[in-house]
């Protein structure tokens, strides 16, 4: 059985020393191992960004796209084949600002995928700029004044988007991250996990002090059932969306792919290509 | 006796003119007639004149006539808009509630049928339309059982009676018509044809089924005009050989999901029209800088923009050529003809694999939703070939080495591998990168990696990169043209034989890479080069231009109101065009 | 004043007789004359869609754009012109599937702009596929066997996007979107107005029968707070999204425009283009 | 004496090397010096080797030299990297930590400074750049003033007592060098300067400037490199005129959201680079259509796709003009100095409400990125013309009957009034529509509209489409280029020149519509047309190709490796191509 050294490889990530994806990437590895995966079971499919530098440090197959599609490619890649574990991960402008449109309707759809957003409210890789996640006040690059939008708050949009899965966790909690995308990697549907991941070059606000004053974690809430939608969304919105741990989850809701008329249990890239002749002359003659 | 006849049913939208249109060809269809469908229609549900033209021949055609024999009319409006069409001695059928007129004085014989009244006393007025073929078809005297067979068909699903009703109205309507004819038309009496059944199909269908055969077993995609049936029949057909549809959030998520798909070894395609197809760009560029094979299907339509959603017109070509920031292999099939959609679309896959670079399929409106008459599929003909695909097992990877993906060959293309495979771990970027996927900065690998993927396309072969009719060794003229207008140039082409002017004809089925050396000899033959094209800027003779040259003697016939030329429109500008001399061509 | 006659142009709609998007022009119509604009204050930008015709269907400046797009192009226009009515427009297609991620970011901007949804849970135009909206189960051309896709909830979208105003309506009851546009256009930040507007020709569940039997109205919950965004939220869960009226105001959030620094109350539009020689070597200065 | 010299300074990203460059130059300007930078940098934010390079002249520059004077290394990498570019005899200034060596006996000097020792005595390794600086700037032996009144800029916000650290670290680098070396060295003292500060700024700078001096208020954008310093300049500058920017969710947003604002009368802009403006495209074709003035930056760099974000490239070009289904009238700009991003802007913005149509201003990494020398920018030149946009008071409109947004006239281009104006109410669509914007399939107005908007390109008049450098009446060869490229071939042609070989020069700024009757007779005249360009498939050779003609006799000198060219590098391989047959040529 594959251990966390398997899913390592050896090319030295680009990241600033500090960065709060080396541990998300870590997290990520261990929790492939510790669900019993093998490197080549396992496709990593990234977005553009400092954090979708992410699938070529992980000893996997591995997709970095365009910015804002890690979700259509990990689709396309779940429906050809089934069998392998599909985890797909981002910044937070990747997967809320330019992929918006893409993350409701994934999580609308909940195909059998994990989703992981490293949120750092900020754009790194084109030196600092505002995010959707970015907070009212902030100043980037391109809000020199502060930013005067809404912070975006993926955890109520992913619930009303339909979310069976929704968790979130912090870049210094190793355990915490690895016991969540485990869990989120067994969910059977769509598993949405948003990680603070500090940015220590750009984000002077939101760094590993301000998380660890402002988190809380659903386990301090003693009756908390995270089964609820309404106790879900309740929680996030009267927390601000700074609780970590996994706030919602529906075990009921069957996987898109297991709902798909006549979409076989083995994976369709492994089914011929074929059709027979028989088959071919039925299909002709609707047209005669 | 007369070989071919038109015959065209006009209405408003909704009104069940292209129902009517269906049993009308289905019939003729099983009599063995060759048949060429053309519909006029609106970007609207409801409402708005819409019309069907069907040409019916004993041998295959693939244009739309000049003109017109038969007007089945359920309004004023579409005699206005269409009796000009009609040839001397043409006839119209039309609805006797409206107290039909024919505008101007003409030769032209009015039936007025009480369609409305007939069906209302049948129970409903959505009978009406079965009066009216009923009466067209009575004129033509052709024999009524296929026609009931058509009908019933159609209705089956509604019901015995329903049916009953309808083969009543049609009944009824013949019976009215041929009191006032005194009996079928002499003059419209079509010869006997072979009698054998044909396939009757648009080319989305032929595309979908080529899909299909070609073993697509993905599509995910986004509705749009001309494009959505081919997920439409896909939807219906993919199920039983475990694959499936998506219906996207849009098409930048249809075209990624293929990509995803076809990365981890289905074969997956997309399609869509002009608005579909600009959103897709920066995708295009994602999988031919990361070889991943895709198919997306073009079916063009009147643009810019939303222009002119149901109408034809080729003006895709260089966006889909050209459409993409920075340079990739990509390669730009244009089936010509319904037979070529079906077989084209496998090559599609195949090329999409073989060479590990999108494949653009595209089409034009009529050639998408044109129905027509089509040779007999050959199911031997349907070869899959993966390329470079390794499937058996592979070598162990040393510890901390990738599978070479992008590994540097002779052809350019490398060994591929599907994610699960042990032994091929590898990484994949749109990032210039390294054999083995990662990312790299590095000069030199540069430009040896946009060597080998541009390279690529110096060893496409397709079949019959070009359709060429060139009996003339230095033809008066060489007319070019590619999609649905092939059939259209050679009625003019004929007529052009008659003026004693010599044609040769070259339809263009590879856009991209250009066929150069095939064509090349052929411009250099022809006195005069004309191009006819459905767009406004002559995007075909800028590709010969740019490839072969010799633009001093390349013309243009040009034609973009949204209408399918005619084969007249064709022979006219090509006489015109002979008798300017070189110089003034351009 | 301007009466609601002349809100209208001698266009005839192309919609299908009984198309439910007949009353949403008529009640537009009414509410632009209701505020008392004139037909020059007002610009409404619509997407592409059966429903998206609708912008050539009123007498007042009208900008039909490309699918899913209609409130990039509204915020333009506000941004341009902030003395303007802007009212976007389109189907529910147009805006919660190819536009989701504009909407989501349209409603976390908070410019005063309405957005009317005509949601049919259909695609009309292209003839009958499925949209975000369709229910489980729908059949339609492109879902033959019925979609499998959790249906979209515009309302808890709307919400968790930060909407500082949600309202949902139906069709046939003229006077409550008539009443509802009123309001959307008087609130001073973005106004989300999602309409059940019934196609008749290929959506033969959500019928107006349909919709008559399964919604409900705030108004016949007697304490419901509408300022409560946890309430709406609960309120909206509960009832599966089939509720109407006025879901959730919030009047304290001032709108984007007036928060952006330097943006003035008089219309960008209408200010000078030139600068002036002083400033201009200023400005130049920046770089000796 | 000398009258140029090149200096470069390299370490790893995030230590230090942009601010180190940004004080050495800003103080080289304020002496009169003429410069052109460099920036080697890569896809990441801290670590991997960067430098930057800056030539220093006495006379105007446009291009980076072929070789290197002085390398300040922070590192033993950088040394490695770039001391074969060191000319014979030229120097290196190198931190003693890491005990640098040169890797092959050669002929250059090594003075090996203590900078991170001397930092550190001083409080912090952070003042190991000025140490550096100091070090290089004493081996020129120029005035320590200028410099240490940088420094004080740069610093001045941290408070005087981190300046006065930095320019104690600055003087003792320089007492460090000095007793090492004896002196400045003699072979390395520049002529005196014209003692003039110019201005000194990067393109995006330049075109920022300019659209704000061009009236642009409103600039919706999304973050991409190399166009983010356009959107970050307007976002500090902007509130003071009332306008803004916003950065929005994606580019298509963006683009529409600028399409929104010009409708509204507001001038607009957007910029972006390859993939931002793939995703574009439908939106483009939105304003080519509904004839919505709209500009758009391309600060081109290496693609396909993410390909080389950091890295030279021009590889848009076709993608640019030709990257919109269907047909519409488009302009692309391609400004060719620094000088022409600022004049171009506002030009851009002029061409977009004259002609009523998107307007594409396109440059390249190096244009975009490269700091350099600008001379003074003309108020006067900053004319506003906003075409035929009607802002008086407006007749009052029939009942029923709406403003002619689009009514047929001479030039194609019509009428255009705002929302907001009474008497101006008309309805703007991207479907197909008549001259007050409602829809229409009406085949008659469907060709006069296509004509009347592509037929506006004919009328397009644009300040210098070429730049014209032909003292020959038929040179050998005639070289043509585009974006940045000017400066170095003109340098490869003083080369030439040498050795006999007379060449003319044209650079292309219009690339759409092209000026081809501008350019056709230099063309004709010359015996070789060589386009040198940075990509991989000869865009601009194409372009003349199809518009000009004369395929026979173009060639390409092509480099699409990720770095610019050096002037020795087109040098030798104009030579070549001068010395081969011209039909060997392609
Ligand atoms: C279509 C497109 N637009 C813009 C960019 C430039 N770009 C690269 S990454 C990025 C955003 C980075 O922010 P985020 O997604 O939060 O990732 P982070 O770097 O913070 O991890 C942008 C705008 C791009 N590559 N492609
Ligand atoms: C980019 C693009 N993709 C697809 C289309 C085709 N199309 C036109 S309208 C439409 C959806 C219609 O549904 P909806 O938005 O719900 O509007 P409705 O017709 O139901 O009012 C689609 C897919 C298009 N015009 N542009
Ligand atoms: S810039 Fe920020 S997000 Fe990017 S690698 Fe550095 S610390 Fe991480
Ligand atoms: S198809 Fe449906 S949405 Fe479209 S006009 Fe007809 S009824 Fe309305
Ligand atoms: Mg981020
Ligand atoms: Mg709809």
């Amino acid at each position: 059985m594959a251990t966390v050294k398997d899913f390592r490889n050896n090319v030295k990530p680009n990241w600033c020393p500090g960065c709060g994806d080396f541990s998300v990437q870590a997290a990520i590895q261990r929790a492939c191992a510790s669900v019993g995966l093998e490197p080549e079971e396992v496709a990593v499919i990234s977005g553009i960004g400092c954090s979708g530098r992410i699938s070529g440090y992980i000893n996997a197959y591995g997709y970095h796209g365009v910015h804002g599609r890690s979700l259509p490619i990990a689709q396309g890649v779940k429906m050809a084949n089934r069998e392998l574990t599909v985890i797909a991960a981002g910044g937070d402008g990747d997967g809320f600002a330019i992929g918006m449109g893409h993350t409701v309707h994934a999580i609308r759809r909940n195909m059998d995928i994990t989703y992981i957003v490293m949120d750092n409210q900020i754009y790194g890789l084109t030196k600092g700029q505002t995010s959707p996640r970015s907070s009212v006040g902030f100043k980037t690059k391109s809000t020199p004044d502060g930013s005067v939008e809404t912070a975006l708050s993926p955890l109520e949009v992913a619930i009303s988007s339909g979310a069976t899965f929704v968790a979130q966790s912090f870049s210094s909690n190793i355990n915490q991250m690895t016991a969540i995308i485990e869990a989120a990697i067994r969910h059977k549907g769509f598993s949405f996990v948003n990680i603070f991941s500090p940015c220590v070059t750009f984000n002077k606000i939101n760094t590993y002090e301000w998380f660890k004053e402002h988190i809380v974690d659903v386990s301090e809430f003693g009756d908390y059932d995270n089964t609820s939608r309404i106790q879900a969304m309740t929680k996030i919105m009267e927390t601000e969306g700074m609780l970590t741990g996994i706030i919602y989850v529906n075990d009921s809701k069957p996987s898109y792919e297991s709902l798909v008329p006549g979409f076989k249990e083995e994976a369709l890239a492994k089914q011929s290509l074929e059709i027979s002749a028989e088959d071919f002359n039925k299909l002709v003659a609707d047209f005669r | 006796m007369i070989s071919q006849l038109s015959w065209k049913i006009g209405g408003q939208q909704g009104e069940g003119v292209e129902s009517t249109d269906r049993i009308f060809s289905t019939a003729l269809n099983r009599l063995g007639y060759y048949l060429y469908g053309y519909r006029h229609f609106s970007s609207r549900i409801k409402g708005g004149h819409t019309n069907n033209k069907i040409r019916i021949s004993t041998k295959p055609i693939r244009a739309i006539s000049d003109d017109l024999d038969i007007l089945v009319a359920f309004d004023q409006e579409t005699i206005d808009l269409n009796y000009r069409e009609l040839r001397k001695g043409g006839v119209i059928v039309a609805d006797a509630k409206f107290s039909p007129t024919v505008p101007e004085p003409s030769e032209l014989r009015l039936f007025s049928v009480p369609f409305t009244q007939i069906a209302d006393e049948l129970g409903t007025s959505l009978y009406k339309n079965m009066v009216a073929s009923g009466a067209s078809w009575a004129l033509l005297g052709l024999p009524i059982d296929v026609f009931n067979k058509a009908v019933e068909e159609e209705y089956g699903r509604k019901g015995q009676a329903v049916v009953q009703k309808n083969i009543e109205a049609v009944r009824l309507g013949a019976e009215f018509v041929i009191s006032l004819a005194g009996g079928p038309l002499p003059d419209f009496q079509l010869e006997p044809s072979d009698g054998k059944a044909k396939l009757f199909m648009i080319g989305n269908d032929a595309i979908a089924l080529g899909a299909l055969a070609g073993g697509c077993r993905f599509m995910p995609a986004y509705p749009i005009t001309p494009a959505s049936e081919i997920m439409e029949y896909l939807i219906k057909k993919l199920p039983k050989y475990g694959g499936t549809v998506i219906q996207t959030e849009d098409e930048i998520a249809a075209i990624n999901m293929a990509i995803g798909a076809n990365y981890a070894g289905v074969r997956a395609m997309t399609a869509s029209a002009g608005p579909g197809l600009s959103l897709m760009v920066e995708a295009i560029g994602l999988a031919g800088m990361t070889e991943t094979p895709v198919v997306i299907v073009d079916t063009q339509r009147g643009g810019p923009s939303t222009g002119l959603p149901t109408k034809q017109e080729q003006s895709d070509i260089f966006a889909l050529i050209y459409g993409t920031h920075g340079e990739i292999p990509k390669i730009v099939l244009a089936p010509s003809t319904i037979e070529e959609c079906f077989y084209d679309a496998i090559e599609a896959f195949n090329l999409s694999e073989q060479y590990q670079c999108p494949v653009i399929l595209v089409t034009d409106l009529q050639l998408s939703l044109g129905k027509q008459t089509a040779e007999e599929l050959d199911f031997k003909r349907t070869k899959i070939n993966r390329g470079k695909l390794q499937t058996g097992e592979l070598p162990t990877l040393e510890e901390n080495s990738l599978f070479k993906r992008y590994g540097f060959s002779e052809d350019g293309v490398s060994q591929r591998v599907i994610p699960g495979e042990k032994g091929g771990i590898h990484h994949v970027t749109g990032v210039e990168h390294d054999e083995v996927g990662r990312p790299s900065e590095n000069a030199l690998n540069r430009q040896k990696m946009m060597d080998k993927r541009l390279g690529k396309l110096n060893h496409v072969k397709v079949t019959n990169p070009i359709v060429v009719d060139a009996l003339h060794k230095a033809p008066d003229l060489l007319i070019v043209d590619m999609n649905s207008l092939g059939g259209t140039v050679d009625e003019a082409r004929g007529r052009l034989d008659i003026d004693g002017i010599t044609s040769n004809h070259i339809t263009v089925r590879l856009l991209h890479p250009f066929p150069t050396a095939e064509i090349a000899p052929y411009i250099a033959a022809a006195k005069k080069v004309v191009v006819v094209e459905n767009n406004a800027t002559g995007q075909l003779a800028n590709l010969l231009k740019l490839n072969v040259g010799h633009s001093d003697k390349i013309a243009n016939v040009l034609k973009y109101d949204g209408n399918p030329f005619l084969p007249h429109e064709i022979h006219s500008k090509c006489k015109e065009l002979h008798k300017q001399p070189v110089k003034e061509l351009v």
